[in-house]
């Protein structure tokens, strides 16, 4: 949608370049962006807890065995002979106890604690590995498209036009709803994951495509460019050497923010049955199991809140680091 | 400007074409794939005691012995000049657009998603409304005030509106306004009331699901708006405004916000024009009978002319409004040429 | 009383990287039909300054103290709502770069229209009618079809002739230009310049000339101010600051002020280093650690700052070195090097 | 916050209960039509379960409208496709076939009883031809009178499969219909009198292929439900169904839902089955189930039409409060939620292995996971449900005094299969259903603890037996060695319930049977000698040799008969259960 426009006079992109030209005529003289940048984060408490909370979760995810170890069971482990056979919830209510502390889920009674933890590590995994393929596949196409120019502009650009039109969650329901369960040499969680890693991460590429295009577009009319290409330097020198180092603020941005949009898209299709295969535990997999016992809000707040915590975590973290590497938008 | 639209309107269906080309592929292949025969997957829709035979001739009448290049013909042609459709005692034409009958219920596709458009329409517009006037004037205030209590406090919620996943708000809002509530607020579910049979329950029935998806997005437009308010508002043309001697408020409405909302326009326009192929969270949470249901349950079912027609038409939307939203701007935004 | 009057103005900003003090302790005085130019690097508070007696920072996180007089009424104490009827009508700006200084979305016509009907009960007929007229004395070609374009459509010299119309659309006493030819090139300057003294003539009115560089208000001003580090370090009649500099700071201005009869590459006095940090102000005089005649004030300049003291007939000086001895180093080292060339 | 909303709506319910208590006189079992019209003199009976044996609220006032709500999509109205019972329960209402079950309580509902025809069939030639007399005076909803010859055009238009895909195919498997024969669409000018004769328009006979002695059940099936020929329109006949019974469509709007008001041209002289008490029906579809629920607890909706209980959530609202107690009933339908063992599938191809799967079980977390007790249903120990003749009790493994699994049994049949350790192997169920998969789970947990390790693996419902656990090929060659599933029965006899799911010859390549696993000739020899025995009682005890059959073979592993708890109407009258549907008889209902 960008390329028949045309703006004359003024950059519309403005906000993605103040980036590059840190704080104009403050006179804070002699640090490197990364400096300043980690200086302003540094007083901005809100996003430093952002940080801090996704440092603990992205631990527990890594220690979820050695946690639920010490605090929980198996997260698989029936426990029938808490619950209630006539009416499927726990005979004390939420099954809160000193073994479950988190309580325990309706009809099978396994721990919520430890359910919730292991869901850290189906969550944050799909939502960073996805994340990483969106930039590498944005950030490579976006390049290309913004130095070349021309047609390879042209086609890439109406490449991401037309992923941008596609009903995204419905395809991405009827993928990963289609797809076997053992398929491409993968089977169990490793298919269900890389499955879900590519169709999350391979739909959301035109995102950061179209960033990384704009920036490059206005990097590419830079003095430096200029500089390094009429001492004879070829097209990748100059992507990897002259541009890429100039595109990994505006990059990192995003990419922190695109992290909780997919823990959002990983929990919506767990939710709604297409993610992980049970009994692996998923928070949108263990929310869509609580609705059926809505009158208990008990069984839906823990996994309702896990995925609110991360998700505002990340939210808060890529604020603050985007208000620091960006003091125009403070 | 009438050859750009003209050139637009050819890209949009050139797009079009390669969206359904795209769909029919991942459909038509991926089951195969997985080791699907054209008997197999005309099984499904003869029922689960029909004979080998009378699956074979489904088969054969489904089309599914063709080769992919044929079906997906046959469909594009149906679009474009309208088909055929066989109904069982007769032969019916089926005016283009014509997206086929569903391989289920042997009904044609395009009145169906005729009856589901005014649902999502109703829902997208009636929330869109909501979190346009909520989310910008949030926005505005928080960004004049910025630093102040209110805008400390909208920033939290709006940020924590965008944390949520509306399939949990949703549920949430049920159960504390619906669900065996005396006096409940929304009949959720199939009770949808089209606005020209009766207003009042038309916006009875749909206020919470309304109320729901507005939060989510007025949340992102008050940090939108705020920003956009923000980063004009330290424009020169704001210095000169108020070295001219105008008031606060005509310094804000006239020039900040004109210029603040030009780029929240075009995320609008794309953002209605997503929703309006499918709310599919949404409407699957509060079981509205709209495109995005539609479409979840075409694919449960594996019901390829419905899953077809609707991401079609979602296409189609998400299309228009960005022709839309470009042919606006160059309106709102006079150095911005179109060519 | 002056028509302006300036006394110990102040504005500060609270930031979150300190007290930044713009503007610390400046005065000065103008009358009717001269013109001032305040002159300094980027960063040296004259924006500021000017911003600050339009009312500009009001309201905003500026703290500001100090006295402005302007025809008899004080301005810092005034309600805003007091000085902002006062803005556009009895003083008005123009700005250094009118491409981001004038609204993208309106046309030319619609900003000057509503300039002058906001001080105007008019119709917007006549409005309109006076904003062709101004155009046209601003010396815009075709004003009437002109009205109607929108600014990106202008060229830059013609962009800033629209500016300044709409500066003088409501007649105003005082006219501010914040650097008004920067952003322009060098034929366009000439004649922006040549159209605002023709202006000043016609409307009689004070005028404040903002620039980092000599040369614009060479011609123009009556009396120069220059500013170092939010402070007024040398003030004086454009004679005194051409003629008889007494500031290391002015001199290296002068010597860095491009000069038709000089080559353009050559600077003999350039100023090494770059402006202060306004929120760690150097200690003793803002100006030392660029000062070439530092060490002869005998560490002074570190310690102590220095007061703004007249030398001779309202030329005053912010500089620790002895009257006699600032004389000299100007007679001896600097001026023959400037007119060597 | 929650908890006191749902209290004050538990407290309303208890002061309506109370109010109705006092208007007078306690339940009554026998449908008395004493009670007089105005004064809502037959009250609530107020007794958990009081509607499977008697009727609640017996009343003959007419008039009202009753309403009704289904959780999901109508399958289909048109008779010729419907295979839902809940559609076949209502269909009655609309649609009148050659026979039919009685609208009675409890057992009594299972009786066939004449509706179009004049009596039940009457067999000839060895039970391979059945005649039915049509009653004089019956009209479609335009007047026209109904003759022979639509009956007979209705069974041949449910031939076409392409065009009915919902509905079943016994008419198409049994007579005897021409060679090549596809239905009335496709095969117009074709002779029919081979397996459908209309002598005259009130006589039909079926000719069937092979004896069948309880041919009488096929005649009460919908598609024998009259369909004037120059009225059908195919796929579209269900947008406006001409009705013959006591009520016509008004408006329908597939997928939202329809409206049904009085059919003039029904005549009650020519049934005696139809108290046609309510003025109407309105009925909505894709209702959110949980509202549903709420909804009826609340008063203002009054049947779930698709009579499979309230949900969860409801449940635990329902169940620990003694006054909504008393108004609900958990009758257990004819439907058995079973595990089919692939004999297929190493190492299950030895007996000894499916019996550890067998004795593994833990079969109060696998009741759990289907629902509980009430809404889940009663432990399953062999296939008949105790509702069909046939049922006996017996239990081949038991699974241990608390039902919990004898692990000890099933280590020594490990041993016996040779593979003392257990072995691996998946267990597949549709993606969409929760309890499904919650039973799976179950059932992963029960087994591992012999060493038997499931692997679950889910399946879009819609291809669930066409591609994947139904179709041998790829049950074998991915290892779905176990595979959730369900039957429940078209009718209540044997040949209903076990001839779709033991029958090995209803096994296809091409995939789509709902017998995935039982494979023995044994069981298919009995199942043709069944079919051919005309004396009743002979006939159920081959069922039941037929279910202890498969059961020693282990080819299915019972979990559940299922059960529903079903939550009365505040405003209807005459709620009683239908034995031959499992839930409320829709055809009796009127309103307060």
């Amino acid at each position: 949608m960008t390329a028949p426009m045309d703006v004359t006079g003024g950059d519309t992109e403005a906000a993605p370049e103040a980036v590059v030209d840190a704080s104009g005529g403050k006179a804070i003289q002699g640090r490197s962006l990364g400096q300043i940048a980690w200086m302003r984060l540094k007083r901005d408490k809100v996003a430093l807890a952002g940080g801090l909370i996704v440092i603990f979760l992205i631990l527990v995810a890594v220690f979820a065995p050695v946690i639920v170890g010490l605090l929980g069971q198996d997260p698989t482990q029936f426990n029938s002979d808490l619950i209630d056979s006539s009416t499927m919830v726990p005979k004390t209510g939420t099954g809160i106890s000193v073994d479950h502390l988190f309580g325990i889920e309706p009809v099978n009674g396994r721990d919520i604690f430890s359910r919730v933890v292991y869901g850290a590590r189906i969550s944050l995994l799909i939502a960073f590995l996805a994340t990483l393929l969106s930039v590498v596949i944005g950030t490579l196409l976006g390049v290309t498209a913004g130095f070349f120019g021309g047609l390879v502009d042209s086609i890439i650009s109406k490449t991401m036009d037309v992923f941008l039109a596609f009903p995204l969650l419905v395809f991405a329901i009827a993928l990963a709803g289609i797809v076997p369960d053992s398929a491409f040499g993968l089977t169990g969680d490793t298919l269900r994951v890389s499955l879900l890693v590519f169709i999350i991460g391979f739909f959301n590429w035109p995102y950061i495509g179209r960033i990384v295009r704009g920036q490059t577009l206005s990097l590419r009319e830079r003095e430096f460019v200029d500089a390094a290409r009429s001492l004879g330097a070829r097209g990748p020198y100059i992507i990897f050497r002259e541009l890429l180092p100039n595109l990994i603020a505006p990059i990192l941005v995003y990419a922190t923010l695109l992290i909780p949009t997919n823990v959002l898209f990983e929990a919506a299709l767990s939710f709604l049955g297409v993610g992980v295969r049970p009994p692996t535990p998923t928070w949108g997999g263990m929310l869509a199991d609580a609705v059926r016992f809505y009158t208990i809000p008990h069984f839906m707040f823990f996994p309702g809140m896990a995925i609110f915590i991360t998700v505002l975590a990340f939210n808060l973290f890529g604020d603050g680091l985007r208000d620091a590497l960006d003091p125009k938008a403070r | 400007m009438v050859t750009y639209i003209i050139r637009r309107l050819i890209w949009a269906v050139v797009m079009l074409t390669i969206v359904s080309i795209i769909t029919f592929a991942i459909f038509f292949l991926v089951p195969r794939l997985a080791g699907a025969t054209s008997e197999s997957l005309a099984a499904r829709y003869v029922g689960r005691t029909a004979s080998a035979e009378q699956v074979k001739i489904a088969a054969d009448k489904l089309g599914f012995n063709d080769p992919l290049i044929v079906q997906y013909g046959r469909f594009a042609k149906g679009i474009v000049a309208g088909a055929d459709y066989d109904y069982g005692p007769g032969v019916e034409r089926c005016p283009a657009p014509c997206f086929g009958y569903s391989f289920l219920t042997r009904l044609p596709v395009w009145p169906d998603l005729l009856d589901r458009l005014p649902v999502t329409l109703s829902l997208a517009i009636g929330a869109a409304v909501i979190w346009v006037l909520a989310g910008v004037a949030t926005g505005v205030l928080s960004a004049l005030r910025r630093g102040s209590l209110f805008d400390r406090a909208a920033m939290g919620v709006a940020l924590a509106g965008v944390s949520l996943p509306i399939f949990f708000t949703g549920i949430v809002s049920l159960v504390i306004f619906s669900y065996g509530h005396p006096f409940r607020i929304t009949a959720p579910g199939g009770s949808f009331t089209p606005f020209d049979e009766n207003p009042a329950m038309w916006a009875y029935n749909l206020i919470l699901p309304w109320i729901t998806l507005a939060f989510l997005y007025a949340a992102g437009y008050a940090r939108l708006t705020r920003a956009g308010m923000l980063e004009t508002m330290s424009e020169d043309y704001i210095r000169t405004a108020r070295a001219k001697g105008l008031n606060e408020r005509r310094v804000v409405v006239k020039h900040g916000l004109r210029g603040a909302l030009t780029p929240i326009l075009t995320i609008f326009g794309l953002d209605l024009g997503l929703l309006l192929g499918g709310a599919v969270l949404t409407e699957s949470t509060y079981s509205l009978p709209g495109m995005g249901k539609y479409a979840i349950d075409a694919i449960t079912n594996q019901d390829l002319p419905k899953v077809m027609g609707v991401t079609l038409v979602a296409a189609f939307f998400v299309v228009f409004a960005n022709l839309i939203v470009d042919l606006l701007y160059a309106v709102v935004d006079p150095r911005v040429r179109l060519g | 009383m002056s028509f302006l009057e300036l006394k110990d103005l102040r504005i500060h900003f609270p930031t979150d990287d300190g007290l930044v003090k713009s503007v610390d302790g400046l005065s000065f005085t103008l009358e009717r039909g001269k013109t001032l130019g305040i002159v300094g690097e980027s960063g040296s508070g004259k924006s500021v300054t000017s911003l600050g007696i339009l009312g500009l920072h009001k309201g905003g996180r500026a703290r500001i103290s100090g006295e402005i007089w302007l025809d008899g009424e004080e301005l810092v104490g005034a309600g805003q709502e007091h000085v902002r009827a006062l803005r556009g009508k009895k003083m008005a700006m123009i700005f250094q770069d009118p491409l981001s200084a004038m609204h993208p979305f309106y046309t030319v016509g619609d900003q000057i229209i509503e300039a002058y009907r906001i001080h105007n009960d008019v119709s917007k007929k006549v409005a309109r009618k006076h904003a062709i007229d101004m155009l046209g004395r601003v010396g815009i070609p075709q004003p009437e079809r002109r009205v109607d374009s929108y600014p990106h459509e202008f060229s830059g010299g013609m962009r800033q002739r629209a500016m300044i119309a709409m500066a003088l659309s409501c007649d105003p006493e005082l006219l501010i230009a914040d650097e008004p030819t920067t952003a322009l090139d060098v034929t366009v300057q000439a004649q922006i310049l040549d159209l605002m003294r023709d202006l000043q003539r016609d409307f009689n009115a004070a005028l404040i000339i903002i620039t980092h560089d000599l040369g614009v208000v060479a011609e123009l001003s009556d009396d120069i101010l220059v500013m170092y580090g939010g402070k007024c370090v040398e003030y004086g009649t454009s004679d005194d600051i051409f003629e008889r500099p007494e500031h290391p700071y002015t001199w290296g201005l002068l010597g860095s002020m491009p000069r038709l009869d000089r080559e353009p590459t050559e600077r003999l006095m350039p100023i090494k280093g770059s402006p202060p940090s306004l929120i760690n102000v150097p200690s003793g005089c803002a100006f030392h650690p660029r000062c070439v005649f530092e060490e002869r004030t005998g560490g002074r300049a570190k310690t102590e700052v220095p007061e703004l003291l007249e030398t001779e007939g309202g030329h005053l000086v912010r500089c620790h070195l002895p009257r006699e001895r600032r004389r000299a180093i100007w007679e001896n080292e600097i001026k023959p090097n400037l007119e060597a060339s | 916050m929650l908890r006191r909303r749902l209290g004050v709506a538990a407290i309303g319910a208890v002061l309506a209960l109370a109010v109705a208590a006092c208007g007078g006189g306690s339940g009554s079992s026998s449908p008395s039509s004493s009670g007089d019209a105005a004064g809502g003199g037959a009250a609530a009976t107020g007794e958990f379960n009081a509607a499977l044996t008697g009727v609640v609220n017996p009343s003959d006032k007419k008039g009202g409208i009753l309403k009704f709500a289904n959780g999901g999509d109508w399958d289909s109205l048109d008779p010729g496709d419907t295979y839902y019972g809940y559609s076949w329960n209502f269909i009655r209402l609309y649609g009148r076939s050659l026979l039919m079950f009685k609208s009675a309580v409890g057992k009594e509902g299972n009786q066939l009883t004449p509706d179009l025809a004049e009596d039940l069939g009457t067999p000839s030639d060895d039970a391979k031809t059945w005649t039915y007399k049509l009653k004089k005076g019956i009209k479609f909803e335009d007047g026209t009178p109904v003759t022979s010859k639509d009956v007979k055009y209705a069974v041949e238009r449910s031939f076409d499969k392409e065009v009915f895909p919902d509905g079943y195919t016994y008419f198409n498997d049994f007579l005897d219909w021409p060679k090549g024969y596809k239905g009335a669409y496709k095969s117009k000018d074709v002779n029919t009198d081979s397996a459908i004769e209309t002598p005259d328009d009130s006589t039909i006979v079926f000719h069937l292929k092979q004896p069948l002695s309880n041919f009488d059940y096929f005649a009460q099936l919908p598609a024998t439900i009259p369909v004037p020929k120059d009225k059908d329109t195919g796929a579209k006949y269900k947008e406006h169904v001409i009705a013959t019974g006591p009520y016509k469509f008004e408006k329908n709007e597939i997928g939202k839902g329809f409206t049904l008001v009085r059919n003039e041209q029904w005549d009650p002289a020519t049934d005696p089955n139809r108290k046609a008490l309510p003025d109407g029906y309105e009925v909505s579809t894709n209702v959110n189930a949980d509202d549903i629920d709420n909804r009826i607890l609340a008063g203002d909706l009054d049947i779930d039409v698709a009579g499979i209980g309230i949900q969860s959530a409801a449940l635990g609202r329902v169940l620990p409060d003694p006054a909504l107690k008393a108004n609900s009933d958990n009758p257990t339908s004819t439907r058995l939620w079973y595990t089919s063992i692939n004999g297929n599938v190493p190492p299950l191809d030895n007996i000894d292995c499916r019996k550890a799967v067998q004795y593994a079980t833990d079969k109060v977390s696998l009741q759990t996971a289907w629902g509980g007790e009430f809404s889940g249903g009663q432990i399953a120990t062999s296939l008949l449900p105790p509702a069909i003749p046939g049922h006996e009790d017996f239990n081949l493994y038991p699974p241990g005094a608390d039902n919990k699994g004898d692990l000890t049994k099933a280590k020594e049949a490990l041993t016996a299969c040779g593979q003392p350790n257990g072995f691996e192997t998946n267990i597949s169920y549709r993606a969409e259903r929760p309890k499904e998969k919650a039973a799976a789970e179950a059932l992963q947990q029960s087994l591992g603890r012999v060493g038997i390790k499931l692997t679950l693996k889910p399946f879009p419902q819609a291809d669930y037996f066409a591609l994947y656990a139904g179709k041998p090929g790829y049950a074998k060659d991915y290892k779905i060695g176990l595979a959730m599933n369900g039957w429940q029965s078209d009718w209540p006899d044997g040949f209903g319930f076990l001839q779709q799911i033991v029958d090995s010859r209803v096994i296809r390549d091409t995939g789509g049977s709902s017998n995935i696993s039982v494979r023995d000739p044994e069981v298919d020899k009995l199942i043709d000698q069944a079919m051919k025995e005309t004396d009743t009682n002979a006939r159920n005890a081959i069922w039941t040799q037929i279910d202890k059959k498969v059961m020693e073979d282990s080819f299915i592993l019972p979990n559940v008969w299922t059960k529903t708890l079903l939550v009365r109407s505040k405003n209807a009258t005459n709620i009683f259960v239908n034995d031959a549907y499992g839930m409320y008889d829709y055809l009796g209902m009127g309103v307060k």
